[in-house]
């Protein structure tokens, strides 16, 4: 029912696994930041053709790419039909719809093609990074970027425990269900309030427990993280590298915009 | 009849894990079942498909002559009936009577007919005195045996429970083990409950399925169970206390110990043939009961 | 003449663009999944610019947060907990009735009568980092937008809503379902303005706007019931068991 | 010198419910002790006070010779160390590393020093290869010995643990106990633990309380306790299997047995002296080990 993270994967060894996270975040961030400010499809779609088949060689099975690439896909197919019949001025076809006149137009379709391929473009940057780095080698780098540490501390807290959390969730559902809980919508809304406030008690008294466990432990209010190792020699290099090829893609593109 | 049955059942989570590898399970109507396993062995997965939580990746289910996937919910849950592990995750409702009645109210009864079972189910627990308290006032014993009327309520023949016992305290356990006990055999009750816990079950269960990395490792009732060591062994389950007494003094000192007593009635019996009358203090041998 | 065909046929073309846009994001998996912005779909500028404005907001909640924990040490496993647990509620699907499919709460009212719109706005921001990066929902290019349409307009306004509703002399029970309704409608306002401002283009914003709203409202009117009741079921729950925790929550004086 | 002692302690919970009145409780240094007792008779109560999670409504707590208030914080959890029942309670981080990692870090110690005591406290609980998991792909056995190692890197030289064996299966239960057995013999470290499973007990506790509705019902060696039937059944506990056939062979068959053999070995001597010789089946004898 609440299958969530999949994050197993990212506990397999390979060579993108072994890369600094520090590194992989920055590179991905590049990446996003070279999407996002494309100006033609081109790139977009190299890099979403690079992210997908980086992914389906480390097979990651098929059905978690479906799941993570289904709503992207939607909005993408949404953006394009938007904006090719709203969006631009000079007609390439028109059709009638029960009395309807739709007119799909060349500047509307070019710029929907762009937003589509931007969107595949960074999901798969972000799924590739997310499919090879655990959460917390994730928080680990981010607390390099200087994020702050309160924050990382609440995200840290709350990833761990939304796993205990929906254990306990999880039985209530199948519970509620067992017992015909989900049988209408009244009785469904229901059982779902229920299971809603359920979980906030559990999350409330698990609180407790936990602030008590960490005090035992020498708890003050600051969860200590430990210190960061210097960025390796090759992780260095791997960055640079692929800074460098992002920053010349980038480049090639604007240039051949000219 | 088949109260409920697994042919080659096979089953992987979404992350690969491969929990349930061909499983054959049958349980006739009528019957006390105990699904016997360590850790992580598989018995929440078989369950959990048992009353159709999760569906099988190959093999088929039929519960009471259907397959699984042609009855309607209300067709399933009136027959089969689950009772969790921890009931702090299955009780949702404020007080004893309101849960109680959760599944009779899903099923549209007349609300005389929704009190009446939760009357019978908490009488059937022994919970009836509880029946207007608080959910959350509740010790983890009574807990237990409210998720269980909440069940009961629901009329199922065949009743599933996750272990029943863990958590318990020896008179908690000893309670539950009767309280089930009895419906099996006065309410004629299918009982099948998952446990890792060796000793309470001999007395009580008709056939054990020991279960290890998702495979049913052998079946039988629980004297042919308890005979192999090495698969007991193998499936990182121990003897019951008393079994393992005597299979020492069977298999280490040569004592002539006819099979494998499982309970201490079947010891004190065998026992008391091999020590010498004249050793008995006099006058006690009477009081036997 | 002519200018009474062009606006016709205008009007007509809006209505029909609706009405497909309704039906193309009500059949997609999810319709919620549509609440995050997607990654990727804004421009740079806007990406940026929704950053900037949620920054401020995130840092005065994480400012409080210090302060606050400096005080209490149960503050932050508090804060942690309460957060998770309006994570998965938001994660799970119910169903909604005019769309055919499950859609999810946004639990941000919820979260925010619990531990404040201020901390509710930092819980939301790792929430939706958190689903940006394992779940490809929202984005980490939107992430500044979704944390002013989910935390900051949704938390602000629900809690807001809340917080009103008790001065009024109103049930909590309403009080939570006006922030839970409030809140989520106030969180698909928002949303919608931020894709209309990206996207529309050399078309008009506001035709936009009102487009991206009107297709969003077949499922949104009634989700934003549902998790009106939902907010007030849950807060109702939490108060027959916990009566001792609501009274350590934000708006435990109010509740 | 004491490692840990309660005197006169009460405690009552906000809502009025009296969990503890008047418990005395003196645990030497390097002793074994078990406090047994069914559910909700206070065993969690006594061990939060214990550790100072709660504080004693009167009575007095001291911790190696101090009184437990004059202690500060950092200097009372590197004496004590407690392990909760639910081992998801107490790993808060989000690999096995950092969890154990947690509390060393807390005290400052450098980095190096922080990276020891993970080494170390992870092979004493056999969990080293889980170093880098992330903790919720653990199982729950390995959870609880993870749990247990985050503790043992205070270094505290009291251990106190709520059920360590609760849901554990045979193996794990035994894996779990020879584990407390060997830090507390190898290592010294003052083993408690609260319980309400009866029957591993007696191999390992030097000496068990038996707590029943907040008091101190017995206090002894397992050989002492356990031969007080009466009081057993007040508590709403049982005999040890073996205990329990060796008693009703000794009660109700007038079999002369010595004391109440707890364990299976002492049960086994105490058998073999009664059964004559020339039943026992020859050459079979000598493979006793
Ligand atoms: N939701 C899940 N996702 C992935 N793997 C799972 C999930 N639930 C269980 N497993 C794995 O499936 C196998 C069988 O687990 P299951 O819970 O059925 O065992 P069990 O016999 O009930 O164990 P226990 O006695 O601990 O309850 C285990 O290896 C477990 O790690
Ligand atoms: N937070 C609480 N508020 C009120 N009463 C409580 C609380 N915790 C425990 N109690 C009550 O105090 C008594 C002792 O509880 P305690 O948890 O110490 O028992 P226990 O021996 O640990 O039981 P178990 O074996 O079930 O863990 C019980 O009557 C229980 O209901
Ligand atoms: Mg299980
Ligand atoms: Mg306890």
């Amino acid at each position: 029912m609440f299958d969530l993270f999949s994050d197993i994967f990212t506990y397999r060894d390979n060579a993108l696994a072994r890369i600094d996270p520090r590194a992989k975040l920055a590179i991905a961030l590049a990446a996003l930041v070279a999407v996002v400010t494309a100006e033609r499809i081109v790139l977009p779609l190299c890099v979403f053709g690079l992210c997908l088949g980086t992914v389906v060689g480390l097979r990651i099975p098929a059905k978690l790419i479906a799941v993570r690439l289904a709503a992207p896909l939607s909005i993408v197919a949404v953006l394009v039909v938007l904006q090719t019949f709203l969006t631009g001025a000079t007609p390439i076809f028109a059709f009638t719809l029960a009395g309807w006149e739709f007119t799909a137009k060349a500047e509307g379709l070019r710029q929907g093609m762009l937003l589509g391929a931007r969107v595949l473009g960074a999901v798969s940057v972000v799924f590739l990074l997310s499919v090879v780095t655990p959460a917390h080698r994730i928080f680990q780098a981010l607390r390099w970027f200087r994020l702050s540490r309160n924050w990382l501390e609440i995200a840290v807290l709350m990833y761990r425990y939304i796993f205990v959390l929906m254990e306990s969730a999880a039985d209530l559902a199948a519970a509620q269900k067992l017992r015909l809980g989900y049988t209408t919508k009244g009785r469904a809304l229901r059982s779902f309030t229920a299971l809603a406030g359920a979980t906030i008690v559990h999350s409330l008294e698990q609180a407790e427990r936990t602030h008590n466990a960490m005090r035992l432990r020498g708890y003050r209010g600051v969860m200590p993280f430990g210190p960061l190792p210097a960025l390796g020699r090759r992780d260095r290099m791997i960055l640079a590298f692929c800074l460098a090829g992002i920053a010349s893609a980038r480049l090639l593109e604007w240039g051949a915009g000219r | 009849m088949k109260a409920i049955s697994a042919t080659g059942v096979h089953f992987t989570y979404d992350d690969g894990t491969e929990a349930l590898s061909g499983i054959d399970f049958h349980v006739e109507e009528g019957e006390f079942i105990a699904i016997l396993g360590s850790n992580g062995s598989g018995k929440t997965t078989l369950i959990n498909l048992l009353v159709g939580l999760i569906k099988a990746r190959a093999g088929r289910i039929m519960i009471g002559g259907q397959a699984i996937g042609e009855l309607s919910a209300e067709e399933l849950y009136q027959r089969v009936g689950l009772v969790f592990q921890n009931p702090n995750d299955q009780l949702f409702a404020a007080t004893v009577e309101e849960d109680c009645a959760f599944g009779p109210r899903n099923l549209n009864l007349p609300e005389a007919e929704v009190q009446q079972r939760v009357t019978e189910s908490l009488s059937a627990v022994a919970a009836l005195p509880l029946r207007g308290r608080a959910i959350h006032h509740l010790s983890f014993g009574e807990q237990k045996r409210v998720s269980l009327a909440g069940v009961m309520a629901m009329r199922p023949s065949v009743l599933i429970l996750d272990e029943p016992t863990a958590g318990l305290d020896p008179a908690g356990e000893a309670q539950m083990m009767q309280l089930l006990k009895k419906l099996n055999r006065e309410e004629g009750l299918t009982v099948i409950l998952a446990t890792h816990s060796v000793d309470m079950l001999p007395l009580f269960a008709n056939r054990i399925y020991v279960l290890d990395q998702g495979r049913v490792l052998q079946e039988g009732p629980s004297e042919e169970i308890f005979c192999h060591q090495e698969m007991i062994d193998r499936a990182k389950l121990r003897l019951p206390y008393i079994s393992r007494l005597m299979y020492e003094m069977k298999r280490h000192d040569g004592v002539p110990i006819d099979g494998l007593p499982l309970t201490i009635g079947e010891a004190r019996e065998q026992l008391l043939e091999l020590i010498p009358k004249e050793l008995i203090i006099a006058g006690m041998g009477e009081k036997r009961p | 003449m002519i200018m009474h065909r062009r606006k016709k046929s205008a009007r007509i073309r809006r209505v029909a663009a609706v009405i497909a846009t309704a039906g193309i994001l009500t059949a997609l998996p999810a319709p919620a999944f549509a609440m995050h912005i997607s990654e990727g779909i804004l421009p740079a500028p806007w990406a940026l610019f929704w950053y900037a404005v949620a920054l401020p907001f995130v840092a005065w909640g994480l400012r409080d947060l210090r302060r606050r924990s400096e005080e209490l040490l149960w503050f932050k496993p508090f804060v942690s907990l309460v957060g998770a647990a309006v994570f998965l509620i938001s994660c799970m699907p119910i169903p909604v009735p005019t769309a055919g499919t499950c859609s999810h709460p946004a639990g941000t009212g919820l979260a925010a009568i619990l531990i404040g719109p201020g901390l509710t706005v930092v819980v939301a921001s790792i929430a939706l980092t958190l689903q940006a990066l394992f779940l490809a929902h929202g984005g980490l290019t939107t992430l500044g937008a979704n944390i002013v349409s989910m935390g900051v307009a949704g938390a602000y306004v629900g809690y807001g809503a809340y917080l009103v509703a008790r001065h009024l002399g109103l049930p909590w029970a309403v009080a939570a379902f006006l922030a839970g309704l409030l809140s989520d409608w106030a969180t698909y306002a928002m949303t919608s303005l931020e894709l209309a401002a990206a996207l529309h283009g050399d078309g008009s914003f506001s035709a936009m706007l009102s487009l991206i709203l009107l297709a969003f409202v077949p499922t949104q009117l009634p989700l934003g019931i549902l998790e009106g009741f939902i907010c007030a079921g849950a807060l109702k729950f939490v108060r027959s068991r916990k009566p001792e925790l609501i009274r350590a929550t934000a708006a435990g004086g109010a509740a």
